[in-house]
């Protein structure tokens, strides 16, 4: 009746599950100093662009360096990063619970985190782009209205608000759902206000049997959800560029192409996560290099993805005939934005074919960076595919030319300022590791012999 | 302890409602929307001219004064001359008349408070409407029977819509914002 | 269009007018005027001394002229009543919830003419230049809001040149001086007008006084003439200059050829061949307007066949732009050319003209033989091309056209009457060139500048009116250094000048919708000017000036103002043209139309002997860079430059705005080691500019071109403001020996980089086509003439969704011809000045931010040294299908059921997706908030009274674009409505197509088949732009615009088939420049 | 680390610290009568616990698909509805049933929001959440033991000695919850 776990097996414990709480909430009380420099570093970016934020906003959108025939540059390069980045949390979380890939219950939770996280940041953009975004929040929401008038559900922008909110309450959802139990835990091991505060989070939860099996199921069919939903959010924001005529912008691959290449940028932050965190707080012994290989194959597979479609889109630009979707696709490789080009190339196709090594995939530094780099990469995807298909389209009259001036840079660096002090601040305050789920996945507490002592005995 | 926070919560927010209700108010009579209608607006003239007694009891027609109406897209505030063209014989004894009298004298306009007012974006013309047969009255109300002109329609887009929506008449965007 | 009072019955204006007396015009003779094809309802123009009929029937004539003067005085309330009409009180208390209270104020005493919201018209004649186009001033509130072409007038017949267009913006200058300014030392003091005349009048009494003034063929310089003898001065005193010196070349050759000093007029529908040898008569020419209707019309393909134009030229003009066939030629070799092209058509037996005319073109070729003998290397042009075009000018009828500003050196005269020798050889005198009838009056005398420089230093006094000669002339020149001995210098002008440096009194006159006056563009044609509007600031009209100044000299003259003068004058207009009945009438009637004439006819003159005068003509130096200073296209010489529209209206060859640049040949500027936008410095003996490389395509290696125009100094204006150089700096004292008008081009100069780079703010930053091939279509003449004959359906096209259309009484289209667009720019400023369109300077240019609604798209093509030149305007294609549309989440832009692409300004949130994915990129977006009620430190910030008050005023964060200018649709909706009918074919012009001064640009309803527009959408020539190949049932992006282009079709070799080979493929040099490398795609 | 005692005792905490050893006590326990309205309290949610009380399939799941249900058609039917309101033509697309696949991504995001929601609203239903009033009874459940509360029941009672024999490592009384 009681099966002693695949993975335990093959993954080499050495603590038990009484040593989860103990040592994994650490973090609540006392993390590594470098955490304060972070959280410093963080803070002074996200300042520094709400100032840039509010003078642009009082200003008005000329600061930014874009311009006709770009209407959209850094802004939305910074929107589908973000939401690229949101995909891997609920991936791990939803994808590879129903496929009950157990490698993903130790990093699902600051995943998820990550995830929300990084679609708030998504979402900060298209507002702040907009320049007047009182008038967009409001107008962009199918809101009852004296005008009589509602929103355009034939516009990708309007597909995207309800993309992206889904997303964004359904991971929010799913996370928070999942802390439930872990913020009791919290709650019993801790007294006063702060156990107020972590008790009224938890909703009073109990961890009875009922509740764990209500729990449990509900938890499958939020998976279930969220499946199609991490597939549909990043389909859809491809739509905002497929939905349009432009050469580069207008191809049927986007959406498969989009989704792999969120989960890549998603899985490559989520390991760019973990490393400093591991340290940071001191997980090592919970995240394993096991599980570190996992994510880096999962990774792996979704850079494979993505290259495929890289050349199945020069393929499809060639083989179609057309000559404005050509002359992009020569322009990008050859042209004066190659540098970006190949930049994306190199950083999400080539380098992560490092990791057919099983060496380099087991070396945390080696990996490390070429998560940054596959981050960096992703990054200039969609600055690639956002101003090289802008800048030069069909009409040679209305061709422009775009650098990022210092505007882009400094909300690009506040949008990461906000993500970091958002995620340190859950790192703080939150068990950056689901208690009850790695208790799941680590040996049960067997009174047969091979489990371990059991704390106090 | 937790009574005593929420009750700190609650006042906080109460303070911060009445400070800001003003501004909120104001806040959304900017937005795009026009969430507030002027229904009942009735300003003070600077004189009190009474449709009542104009438009009602003398049963003056409307498109004598405001005769622009059918010819342009304002119907127009009626010059002075236009009132001195009565007002020179008929009750000059009255105080109002006089100040009328005393400011035309001096070559100085009235100024009146415009009661019925649209956005700049939203482009009106009488002149199609009262084309089309549309009663003055369906718009700015019983006019002869106000002494002092109010607001009786929100004049709001949802509210010109409605119309033209049941009139048949055109509904695209364009036709009201250029 | 508006009529103004449409009640007034269902026959329309023109036959109102008729009904009003017995008015009699003056036949104007075919092939003067242009028949009157289709009864369109036109605006009746107002003028301010009418009443309407139906309201004052019985009043008598002095009657309505008190009534009208009552309403003039009214103005000032009128004034009032617009500044708290439009203007919103201060925001009431914040416990109030409504908007800020909004005053009404009502007229104290309404004009009669006055329907609030309608407007008044008011014909007029333009004052920009000397040209003499016919405008209509559209009047709201009493305020001129737009100004168009009079479509009856024809001299400009409807269309208007950039800077004619742009009037509007020097009325409501910023800038204008308030009031007359006395300058004492360094001091300067405000005086009053009285003090003013009061002073001149003293210094006036018995003194030698002058005016120096700019051309005109009206009333003015007469009455300047009759002014000077009345103070006791002599009328030879008065000095006339233009700084285009075409008018005094042309004027002095045919002075010396026949002993009548005219320009001749041209009448090109009949002609086949044109040949221009250093001309600029699209450019600037002596009459733009004029030559571009002509030229535009010469260009439609009658019976398969349309005008050659074969250009010899330097400079890449617009002219050149438009050849079918280009001719670089070394500077200065003009002369030279036309000689080489005298001795071709001598040595044809079957050359047309006099004997007379043989002898002395012999006599000529004889007196320049040694230049004749080597010219062709030194012209850089084969003798064949002479011999092919002097067959070809033999059999066709045929024109040339010389000389122009590019090209005015100290040959300049000498060229014209090679010009007159040659044209009299093909026959060009009596059907393309009129000198018999009709002929045009040159607005300046010629030599009077070099009779001023004579007689300057004789002068006690001197009234510079309306010149700015200070600035044009160069400074080699010696016009400062003249005027600074003259005790008394009177600087009176419209807008602040460099001239008023030099001047004692500065005095501000009223601009040229401000003023009365006439002119006479065509000998017998005469176009009268009336104020749209009073004064705007403190000024007077100049001639009433002098007027006052006469009467406190007690010399008054018997005129109480410039008006009665005209009114005087005109009596002996009205007798020209057999007007019979009351004069009032005739003159109201004329005020209200605008024009009348019956054109003077005079005898032909055999040529006299003009040998003396082209001898010697000077072969070209090789080698040396030569140094070009045209006048600009939308500044002219200056006088454009303190108008942001005028600065943002990209040059059409360069797209530049609001810099100065030095255009030089792409690969003279590679030999050099010199890029796209290096800081160069221009070297001359007498000084040095510093302006900003652009290599342009099309200009000879030697030649090195600065435009006029731009080089202002500090103090003039914020705008023009030390905003680019002045070429003429670098022009030694030279002048063209028989007009003494100062020579512009051929000075040698060196050309050094200084190591800065400076970003020109090109509008166009991708110079060719990209080997595209359903962007601009070309056909050959014999393709384009086949194709004609097809009927076509562009909007069938294979399609998912219902028709769309087949409810609605109209759908409205707009047709350009790319065969007829010239790149004026003349539609850019239309649409700036009709749409409220702000200029955003310099800076936002440069990141691309321009706002035009309609952007004039510019392709070179083939070879680098002579490229073919393809203009497109580019403006909102009103796609059926518009991709933009159905992104936008809020439906701020959706589609209108008569097919306009509307965009709604107060719904959209500024997600740009709809810039994005449109395909014609022609979104523009308000990056800023523009502000619109002052001068400030930014250039484009513009005066509040010029705005339209039909059209929104967009904010921040707004996107806008084009409408087919949808205010003018409603207003004649409206007007159908009330009279129960249809908008007429016609009847709603868009701003573009009524300012076009070559009938580019179409309008109309697409539903109706037999509309101008309908007809030409379904002429074969005609596409859609990204429309792909219809015939190959390719569709392209299926956008389905209701914009189509006719085809641009040249006689050029090969003209189609650079299409579809790889001859388009090469990016010329100036993309390679500013790309790197050329990287289109080779085709398949 | 335990329940303070008191006075008043309402029953009785069974702690086991081994799994296999939990599971065979609620096997033992789950239909006795005398341990009716017991709980059982786990650190996470072993499968082997729900296995052992053979729970039928959660009713989570119909709150599922109502929720999701009540998504799709609010979706599709706002816009469509809106359609109707006042229909608009872009791009050439007139609106309604012709802009239909547009809709598909509005009905399928609602259909997950609605679904994800009502599933959080089940979960919350079904497990008795929030309930400020149930409290913790020992709070080494969350950490590594399980436990059996029994209502009712002594510490030297029949119940306490049975779970002694089925492995429990101690018996504590406790309140109410």
């Amino acid at each position: 009746m009681i099966d002693a776990s695949k993975y335990s097996n093959t993954v080499k414990w050495e603590k038990t599950i009484s040593d989860v709480n103990d040592e994994i909430l650490v973090n609540l009380r006392n993390p590594h100093p470098s955490f304060y420099v972070a959280f410093a570093i963080a803070a002074t970016a996200l300042l520094v662009a709400i100032g840039f934020v509010a003078a642009h906003t009082i200003l008005g959108l000329g600061v930014w360096n874009f311009a006709p025939p770009l209407f959209w540059a850094v802004d939305i390069t910074n929107f589908v990063f973000w939401v690229g980045i949101g995909h891997a949390g609920t991936l791990i979380s939803a994808i590879l619970f129903l496929f009950r890939a157990k490698w993903r219950n130790t990093v699902n939770r600051s995943a998820e985190a990550m995830t929300i996280f990084a679609v708030m940041c998504a979402a900060v953009f298209p507002l702040i782009h907009m320049g007047r975004m009182w008038v967009g929040a409001y107008w962009a929401l199918p809101l009852p209205n004296t005008n009589n008038i509602w929103v355009n559900f034939r516009s990708p922008l309007v597909w995207d608000v309800f993309a992206i909110s889904t997303y964004f309450t359904v991971s929010l959802l799913f996370w928070y759902i999942g802390l439930v139990p872990d913020l009791a835990t919290i709650r019993d091991r801790s007294t006063g206000f702060k156990r107020l505060v972590y008790g009224v989070m938890s909703f009073g939860w109990r961890g009875t049997a009922k509740q764990w099996y209500h729990y449990e199921a509900g938890y499958g069919f939020l998976a279930a959800l969220a499946t199609p939903l991490v597939l549909s959010v990043h389909s859809v924001v491809s739509w905002d560029f497929a939905m349009s005529l432009q050469p580069g912008w207008h191809t049927t691959i986007f959406p498969p192409y989009f989704v792999a290449g969120a989960i890549l940028s998603g899985c490559a932050m989520v390991y760019s996560l973990l490393i400093p965190v591991r340290k940071m707080f001191r997980l090592e012994k919970f995240i394993l290099p096991e599980h570190l290989e996992a994510c880096i194959k999962l990774t792996l597979l979704t850079s494979t993805i993505v290259f495929y479609a890289y050349a199945v889109e020069f393929f499809v630009a060639w083989y179609s005939g057309n000559t404005y979707e050509w002359a992009l696709f020569e322009k990008r490789a050859v042209g004066p934005y190659s540098f970006y080009f190949w930049t994306m190339v190199f950083c999400n196709c080539i380098f992560p074919l490092a990791w057919w090594s099983k060496r380099v995939r087991n070396s945390i530094p080696i990996s490390f960076v070429i998560c940054i780099l596959v981050n960096v990469g992703m990054w200039f995807e969609r600055y690639n595919i956002i101003v090289s298909g802008l800048v030069e389209d069909f009409l040679p009259g209305s061709w422009g030319h775009f650098e990022p001036g210092l505007w882009e840079i400094v909300i690009t660096t506040g949008s990461f300022g906000l993500f970091f002090v958002f995620f340190l601040l859950f790192c703080k305050f939150f068990p950056i590791i689901s208690l009850s789920e790695i208790k799941l996945i680590m040996p049960k507490p067997l009174s047969r012999g091979h489990a371990g002592s059991v704390k106090g005995h | 302890m937790i009574r005593k926070l929420v009750t700190l919560f609650v006042l906080l927010v109460a303070v911060g409602l009445t400070a800001g209700s003003n501004e909120a108010r104001a806040w959304w009579m900017w937005t795009p929307g026009d969430t507030v209608d002027d229904v009942g607006y009735k300003p003070t003239q600077p004189i009190p001219f009474s449709h009542s007694l104009h438009a009602g009891k003398r049963e003056i027609p409307c498109e004598y004064c405001h005769s622009a109406a059918r010819r342009a897209a304002s119907a127009g505030i009626p010059p002075m001359n236009t009132c001195m063209g009565c007002h020179k014989v008929v009750a000059t004894d009255k105080e109002p008349i006089k100040w009328l009298t005393e400011k035309y004298n001096k070559n100085e306009p009235v100024e009146w408070v415009k009661v019925h007012d649209l956005p700049e974006y939203a482009r009106f013309s009488h002149k199609p409407h009262v084309k089309a047969g549309v009663e003055c009255q369906s718009c700015h109300g019983n006019v002869q029977n106000m002494a002092v002109v109010e607001q009786v329609a929100p004049l709001q887009m949802g509210w010109c819509i409605g119309c033209h929506k049941e009139k048949g008449a055109s509904i695209d965007c364009i036709t009201c914002h250029y | 269009m508006t009529i103004n009072n449409p009640e007034s019955g269902k026959q329309g204006a023109a036959f109102e007018m008729d009904e009003r007396g017995p008015v009699v015009f003056g036949p104007v003779h075919e092939p003067f005027e242009r028949p009157a094809e289709k009864m369109v309802e036109g605006p009746l123009y107002m003028e301010t001394e009418e009443v309407i009929p139906e309201l004052a029937p019985l009043a008598s004539a002095e009657e309505q002229k008190d009534e009208a003067r009552k309403a003039l005085s009214m103005n000032l309330d009128r004034r009032d009543f617009l500044k708290l009409f439009s203007a919103t009180a201060v925001a009431s208390s914040a416990a109030c919830v409504r908007r800020p209270a909004e005053k009404a104020i009502p007229y104290v005493n309404q004009p009669v003419d006055f329907v609030p919201s309608v407007a008044n018209n008011y014909a007029t004649t333009c004052g920009e230049c000397a040209a003499g186009c016919g405008l209509v001033v559209k009047t709201k509130e009493g305020r001129p809001v737009k100004v168009e072409g009079n479509p009856e007038h024809p001299i400009s017949q409807g269309g208007t040149c950039t800077l004619g267009q742009a009037a509007l913006q020097g009325l409501y200058h910023p800038e204008r001086r308030k009031s007359p300014l006395l300058k004492r030392g360094n001091r300067s003091d405000l005086i009053s007008w009285d003090d003013t005349y009061e002073m001149l009048a003293k210094d006036f009494a018995g003194k030698k006084v002058g005016i120096l003034t700019n051309g005109s063929t009206g009333h003015r310089h007469q009455f300047y003439r009759e002014w000077l003898k009345a103070i006791g001065s002599s009328d030879s005193r008065l000095y006339t200059y233009e700084s285009n010196a075409l008018y005094a070349a042309i004027a002095q050759a045919h002075s010396l050829a026949f002993g009548f000093e005219a320009l001749p007029r041209v009448d090109l529908r009949q002609a086949k061949t044109i040949v221009g040898i250093g001309s600029d008569f699209l450019d600037v020419g002596v009459s733009p307007v004029f030559f571009a209707k002509n030229f535009s019309e010469a260009r439609n393909l009658k019976s398969g066949s349309m005008v050659r134009l074969v250009q010899f030229e330097t400079a890449m003009t617009i002219t050149g732009g438009r050849a079918d066939e280009r001719h670089v030629i070394a500077p200065n070799a003009e002369l030279v050319t036309l000689l080489l092209l005298m001795k071709a058509l001598t040595e044809r037996a079957d050359v047309k003209g006099s004997a007379n005319t043989k002898a002395i073109a012999k006599k000529i070729l004889a007196a320049n033989d040694a230049v004749t003998l080597g010219g062709y290397e030194a012209v850089g042009v084969d003798k064949a091309v002479f011999e092919a075009l002097a067959t070809e000018m033999i059999k066709n009828q045929s024109v040339v056209f010389a000389g122009g500003s590019h090209s005015f050196d100290d040959q300049a005269t000498a060229l014209q009457m090679a010009a007159i020798v040659v044209n009299e050889l093909i026959g060009a005198y009596g059907s393309a060139l009129m000198l018999d009838r009709g002929w045009m009056i040159s607005p300046v005398k010629p030599g009077d500048l070099k009779r001023f420089a004579q007689e300057a230093s004789g002068l006690d006094a001197l009234l510079i009116i309306d010149s700015n000669p200070a600035f044009t002339l160069p400074a080699s020149f010696g016009f400062s250094e003249a005027v600074a001995k003259i005790p008394v210098v009177v600087s009176m002008q419209t807008q602040p000048v460099e001239t008023d440096d030099l001047a004692k009194y500065v005095l501000p006159v009223n601009h040229s919708l401000e003023s009365w006056g006439d002119e006479q563009p065509a000998a017998g044609f005469w176009s009268a000017r009336q104020p749209a509007v009073l004064a705007t600031t403190d000024s007077r009209q100049a001639e009433d000036v002098l007027l006052w100044i006469a009467a406190h000299m007690k010399r008054s003259m018997p005129y109480s103002d410039y008006r009665a003068y005209i009114r005087e004058r005109w009596k002996a207009v009205a007798a020209l043209v057999d007007a019979k009945g009351e004069f009032d009438n005739f003159f109201n009637a004329v005020l209200r139309r605008g024009f009348v004439g019956k054109l003077t006819t005079r005898g032909n003159d055999s040529m006299r002997d003009v040998t003396g005068s082209v001898k010697a003509a000077k072969l070209p130096s090789a080698g040396t860079l030569r140094l070009l200073a045209p006048l600009d296209v939308r500044l002219n010489d200056g006088r454009g430059a303190n108008k942001p529209v005028l600065q943002e209206v990209g040059d059409a060859m360069t797209t530049i705005t609001w810099d100065s640049w030095v255009a030089m040949n792409p690969q003279t500027a590679k030999k050099m080691g010199l890029r796209r936008n290096d800081m160069l410095k221009v070297e001359s003996a007498t000084g040095t500019v510093q302006a900003a490389l652009y290599p342009l395509p099309g200009v000879h290696p030697d030649a090195v071109i600065i435009h006029r125009g731009n080089g202002h100094a500090k103090h003039v204006s914020k705008i023009s403001g030390e905003n680019g150089v002045n070429p003429l700096a670098l022009f030694a004292k030279a002048t063209d020996s028989a007009t003494g008008m100062p020579v512009t081009s051929g000075a040698t100069v060196k050309v050094a980089s200084t190591g800065k780079i400076f970003q020109l703010a090109a509008m166009q930053k991708h110079n060719d086509l990209a080997n595209r091939r359903d962007i601009v279509k070309k056909l050959s003449v014999s393709e384009a003439a086949q194709k004609m004959m097809k009927r076509q359906n562009l909007d069938e096209v294979p399609d998912l969704y219902p028709a769309m259309y087949n409810t609605v009484d109209y759908r409205w289209g707009l047709s350009v011809d790319l065969t007829k667009c010239t790149g004026c720019g003349a539609c850019q400023v239309a649409c700036a000045q009709e749409n409220n369109i702000p200029q955003v300077g310099r800076e936002q240019i440069n990141l691309g931010r321009e706002m035009h609604w309609v952007r004039l798209d510019r392709y070179f093509e083939g070879d680098t040294n002579n490229p073919q030149v393809s203009i497109q305007p580019m403006m909102c294609q009103q796609c059926s299908h518009a991709p933009c549309e159905a992104v936008c989440p809020v439906f701020a832009t959706v589609h209108d059921p008569e097919g306009i692409n509307s965009m709604t300004y107060n719904r959209c949130i500024g997600t740009r997706y709809c810039a994005n994915a449109c395909p014609y990129k022609v979104r523009r977006f308000n990056w800023w908030t523009h502000r619109w009620n002052m001068i400030g430190d930014r250039l484009q910030d513009r005066n509040l009274r010029a705005l339209n008050p039909d059209v929104t005023v967009r904010t921040r964060g707004v996107m806008e674009k084009c409408n087919f200018c949808f205010q003018r649709i409603r207003d004649a909706k409206h007007v159908a409505k009330v009279q129960d009918r249809k908008v007429m074919d016609g009847e709603v012009r868009t701003a573009c197509e009524q300012v076009c001064p070559s009938d580019a640009i179409v309008f109309g309803n697409l539903k109706d088949p037999n509309s101008r527009v309908a007809q030409l959408r379904a002429d074969g020539r005609s596409y859609l732009a990204l429309g792909g190949d219809p015939e190959m049932k390719e569709y392209g992006l299926k956008t389905l615009p209701n914009v189509s282009y006719v085809s641009h079709v040249s006689h050029r070799e090969g003209f189609s088939d650079s299409l579809h080979s790889e001859h388009g493929a090469h990016g010329t040099d100036a993309q390679q420049d500013s790309h790197g490398k050329s990287e289109e795609h080779k085709g398949h | 680390m335990t329940t303070p005692m008191s006075t008043k005792t309402s029953g009785i905490m069974g702690v086991f610290s081994y799994l296999d050893k939990f599971c065979e006590a609620i096997e033992n326990v789950r239909d006795r009568s005398d341990f009716h309205g017991h709980e059982s309290f786990s650190p996470t949610s072993y499968h082997e616990i729900e296995h052992a009380y053979q729970f039928e399939p959660s009713p989570v799941r119909k709150f599922t698909l109502v929720g999701a249900l009540t998504g799709l058609v609010t979706g599709f039917s706002l816009a469509l509805g809106l359609d109707y309101a006042w229909p608009i033509v872009v791009g050439g697309k007139p609106a309604g049933l012709f802009s239909l696949p547009a809709y598909v991504v509005i009905g399928f995001e609602m259909t997950i929001l609605f679904g994800a929601l009502a599933t959080i609203a089940g979960i919350l239903i079904m497990g008795r959440l929030p309930n400020p009033k149930l409290r913790i009874l020992d709070p080494r459940t969350t950490d590594d033991k399980f436990a059996i509360y029994v209502p009712g029941a002594t510490v030297d009672g029949p119940q306490a000695k049975l779970l002694r024999e089925l492995g429990a490592d101690e018996i504590n009384a406790t309140q109410a919850p």
